[in-house]
């Protein structure tokens, strides 16, 4: 599958194996579709067997026969734990702190993890007008911890959002302690490049792995704002043969997430 | 008192021009027939209220139904945009399309604050948002007791008409549900009037045998429809699958505003109803999207006499 | 991860004195013999809410576990008073009880407010009521919307342990319940911790067969009790009849303190656990409340594979 | 059944029939225990065959196969057209208008129609704990009209109520109009010894009818304020045979509710 001098997996592969990784233990996730819902099935096999997953579509528990391809597939309903009403998933769990793990995404994101689902533009006349917020507004507020998996670019790793659809670092954290939120916002952010986490002092974006082959050039070239990069930058542990197998065979068969360029 | 009826008849008594209008379905039981139907009847100047306005609203904007959107989130789910929208909101092309936008659990509660009669719903979400900032209607409000804790309130949302999907009603709309749930039952007591579309019309003992599982009362619903496979490309539980396929066509037919008119003349002008249309894509067609069996058992209310 | 044990094990390690408590159950699936064994282990000072304290609660306050209710219809259902509550309320005998009275809509919101994290939570009641005269957590409030309607709020009630009887759970604490609902998943989802006491202990599969029947998921779920017969004289729907005989007797046997004390001493300090309370009413107890079978009927919930 | 010259029904009897004959045409009924339940079944019989019967338990369109012994009886929910959790019944259904008609009643009762139904005597200390509210102070107010049953006493039809629990009309019909409730308040009060109205000028309970051999003295004896008496005293229709078969063999055949003294 793979041109000689080339890594042998995908980055959209890469990003998965990463991701999974920061599942370690975890009890539940809210899961969203595309790489985020192969990125839970991957955990739930390798890091994180005892790992629920939670569809905003209001299944708790899923077992899906298949890989959906919407967060409200038939197959995520047909052998779950649960079903509840959307009022009751966002009421009675999210908003109840029962969530431990969410991943969002979007079109732009700041060095604080704020994020914008809504519009590229003046909101009332648009350049793109995109999705909104559908529970993202929420989920940021509510689940324990935030994780981010989005491709880099300077149009999207931006230093000012041009709307902030969901919450993230405030940049004070002493005001972030203060709101009493439930949630404790972004702590990872997984990219095509590497791997972020959050500054406990200043709640801003900090680069702690490279993805292999990847140099620190290529992270600033495609964001919006200057790095801050962990003082012992590291590069990220590549996919192991069962993990790129468990992708390849059992959670993207036809590469609709993962095959190169996806 | 039975309240069944054909799609055409329910449209033209129940829909009205300039109507807000909620054909609700989280991904799952939107009922595609009804917006078909609502075209076909060339309804004008309606609000559509959705949480996800799907496949569907692109198809009613494209035709020029609406004037505006109610919901939470705008896209082709799992495949990428609404391009009749988008061209409405980005360019006025043909014309402007007004948008009120709610995140999911505020969507959610306008239905809930209109259904429960309540004046306002509050909520833990929007905090350090821009949403509140471009709907004024999202208000924050200090709680009254000592810890002061701030929420955000949204007003009721009470369409003038919720168009449900059901996988079975009986005669007086009394409608069971099972699989994803999605905000249909607070849409549907949020509305004014409500129609019940199923897939199959059963006997009042069925809905009888299993009262757990009514979702929506017979009390609330105005109209019931029997119209199998109405919610393709979407699905019903149990029944049929989502027609991926065609939402990823949707994307490239949508691209294209002619495009869109050539598929809107022959797939919903050019046909009479939804049986046509069912027709039309033929029993290969459906046979492949049907699902192998997955009984949920039986349960025991006991006889007590 | 099995979360299954016994009453005796449940009760020790999750309810501790001075807690408040919620048994709950709206005449349906009372777990009577999750206060028989509060009762048994001397437990002091809970406060015990729920809507209807019922012959359980009349039982547990006669016992002197209860210094306080909070609830919201205080009787006997279909019978008359609770004497012991009444004893404590009018002539402080043998010490006050403390109560903390709503409507039943006001006692579902408070439940309500507390599972969905809310602050307070609104209602259209108590307007010309004196309830909260002499309730002061009932607090008006106005809408900030242009109509300014005046509403009552609720605050958030979160007992520190609720118990909930299901028809069937799975190890996990998954539990699946059909029949009158009243405010058990409320009441769940309000707790700090929650005890499931089942009819029967069901394979997981079971519950997977059917998860629109999953009222109360195992993630809120500590410790999870097989008791079959444990509402008696309450019902399980499906499983056994509300036993009225009892609920008349109860009447005498209450008016009587030391009546009552040789009630408790007989049936709840003389016995070891549920399973001697069985045996000691007898089989043809329990086959005279057996109902005949009344089956739901299946739906199907669809392979997708 | 009867001795001669007694009427050969109760006073039950003839307070169930008369409350049924309340319901010609109602839609939907929120039932109570007792002899509630035995109108709306006999209604449902008689006057009002599409009677739906709501119980605040959560069912809807129930179809008992055996007298209820209370609202939350197993043979309710067996065979319903529907059952809600308590807050959806109370937020969906009762709230929101959709209950026609109600019954309530209480240890005490005033002019106006108010209700007490939580203690006789002061509050902190009463002579009597009764109940309290359960569900009837917002049924009080959301029922599109209220229906009363209760037995005339002079401690219990009074110049003042201990508690008011439930609220009824204000005595000035231009607030009740402004209050803006769903309901319009009690419009019916049926005793042992006649038939109540409520007058529209001044929201008043006016007795309309007295049931056969029963005089005004008797009334005037049994209640704490000197009644008002519509202009045209009617006397109650007896129970029709056909009405009594129905009770005696059908809705209540051990007597539980209706024997004479019960």
């Amino acid at each position: 599958m793979s041109a000689p001098g080339e890594p042998g997996y995908s980055k959209s592969e890469i990003m998965i194996a990463a991701s999974a990784r920061q599942l370690v233990g975890v009890r539940n996730c809210f899961v969203g579709v595309g790489l985020p819902n192969i990125v839970c099935n991957l955990a739930q096999r390798t890091v994180a067997p005892d790992l629920q997953l939670v569809y905003e579509s209001g299944v708790f528990g899923a077992r899906p026969e298949r890989l959906p391809l919407s967060i409200g597939d038939p197959t995520l309903a047909t052998g779950a734990t649960a079903i509840t009403s959307m009022f009751e998933l966002f009421a009675f769990y999210l908003q109840a702190g029962l969530i431990d793990v969410a991943f969002l995404g979007g079109a732009q994101i700041d060095r604080f993890g704020n994020l914008n689902t809504t519009v590229i533009g003046d909101y009332a006349r648009p350049t793109v007008r995109l999705p909104g917020s559908g529970g993202a507004c929420e989920i940021a507020i509510h689940a324990r911890r935030i994780l981010v998996i989005m491709r880099q670019a300077k149009r999207s790793f931006v230093d000012r959002l041009d709307f902030r659809t969901s919450p993230g670092h405030s940049g004070d954290p002493a005001h972030d302690a203060a709101r009493g939120w439930t949630g404790t916002g972004p702590t990872c952010v997984v990219t095509d490049l590497g791997v972020w986490g959050f500054d406990a002092d200043t709640g801003e974006m900090t680069l702690t792995s490279l993805h292999p082959g990847v140099t620190l050039e290529q992270v600033r070239e495609n964001m919006g704002w200057e790095p801050r990069v962990a003082p012992e930058l590291g590069t990220t542990e590549p996919p192991t043969a069962e993990e790129l197998r468990l992708i390849r065979e059992e959670l993207d068969p036809g590469g609709i997430y993962t095959k190169p360029g996806a | 008192m039975s309240k069944v009826t054909t799609m055409r008849d329910a449209v033209a008594e129940l829909v009205r021009d300039g109507d807000t209008v909620a054909i609700e379905g989280f991904t799952h039981l939107i009922c595609f027939a009804a917006g078909h139907e609502i075209i076909r009847q060339r309804r004008r100047d309606l609000t559509l209220a959705r949480m996800t306005p799907d496949v569907i609203y692109d198809q009613m904007v494209g035709a020029g139904v609406a004037r505006k959107l109610i919901f939470s989130w705008l896209g082709n789910p799992g495949v990428g945009s609404l391009h009749a929208v988008r061209r409405r909101v980005e360019q006025a092309d043909p014309e402007p399309l007004e948008l009120e936008e709610y995140s999911h659990f505020g969507m959610v509660c306008r239905y809930m604050a209109a259904a429960a009669n309540l004046p306002f719903f509050p909520i833990r979400s929007y905090y350090e948002s821009d949403i509140p900032r471009v709907n004024p209607k999202i208000v924050p409000m200090r709680s009254p007791y000592e810890d002061g804790t701030e929420v955000y309130v949204v007003p009721p949302l009470r369409p003038d008409v919720a168009i449900v999907h059901a996988q079975r009603a009986d005669a007086e709309g009394n409608a069971q549900i099972w699989g994803l749930l999605g905000c249909q039952k607070e849409a549907a007591f949020a509305a004014e009037r409500v129609i019940v579309v199923c897939e199959e019309l059963v006997e009042e003992a069925t809905i009888r045998k299993d009262p757990n599982r009514t979702l929506i009362p017979g009390v609330i619903v105005d109209a019931v429809v029997e119209e199998p496979f109405a919610c393709h490309p979407s699905f019903a539980q149990g029944y049929y699958d989502r027609d991926n396929a065609f939402y990823l066509a949707w994307d490239r037919i949508a691209r294209d505003p002619e495009t869109l008119q050539g598929w809107l003349d022959e797939w919903v002008y050019g046909l009479a109803n939804h049986a046509e249309y069912v027709q039309k894509w033929g029993d290969a067609h459906w046979e492949r999207l049907r699902p192998e069996p997955a009984p949920s058992g039986e349960v025991d209310y006991g006889r007590y006499r």
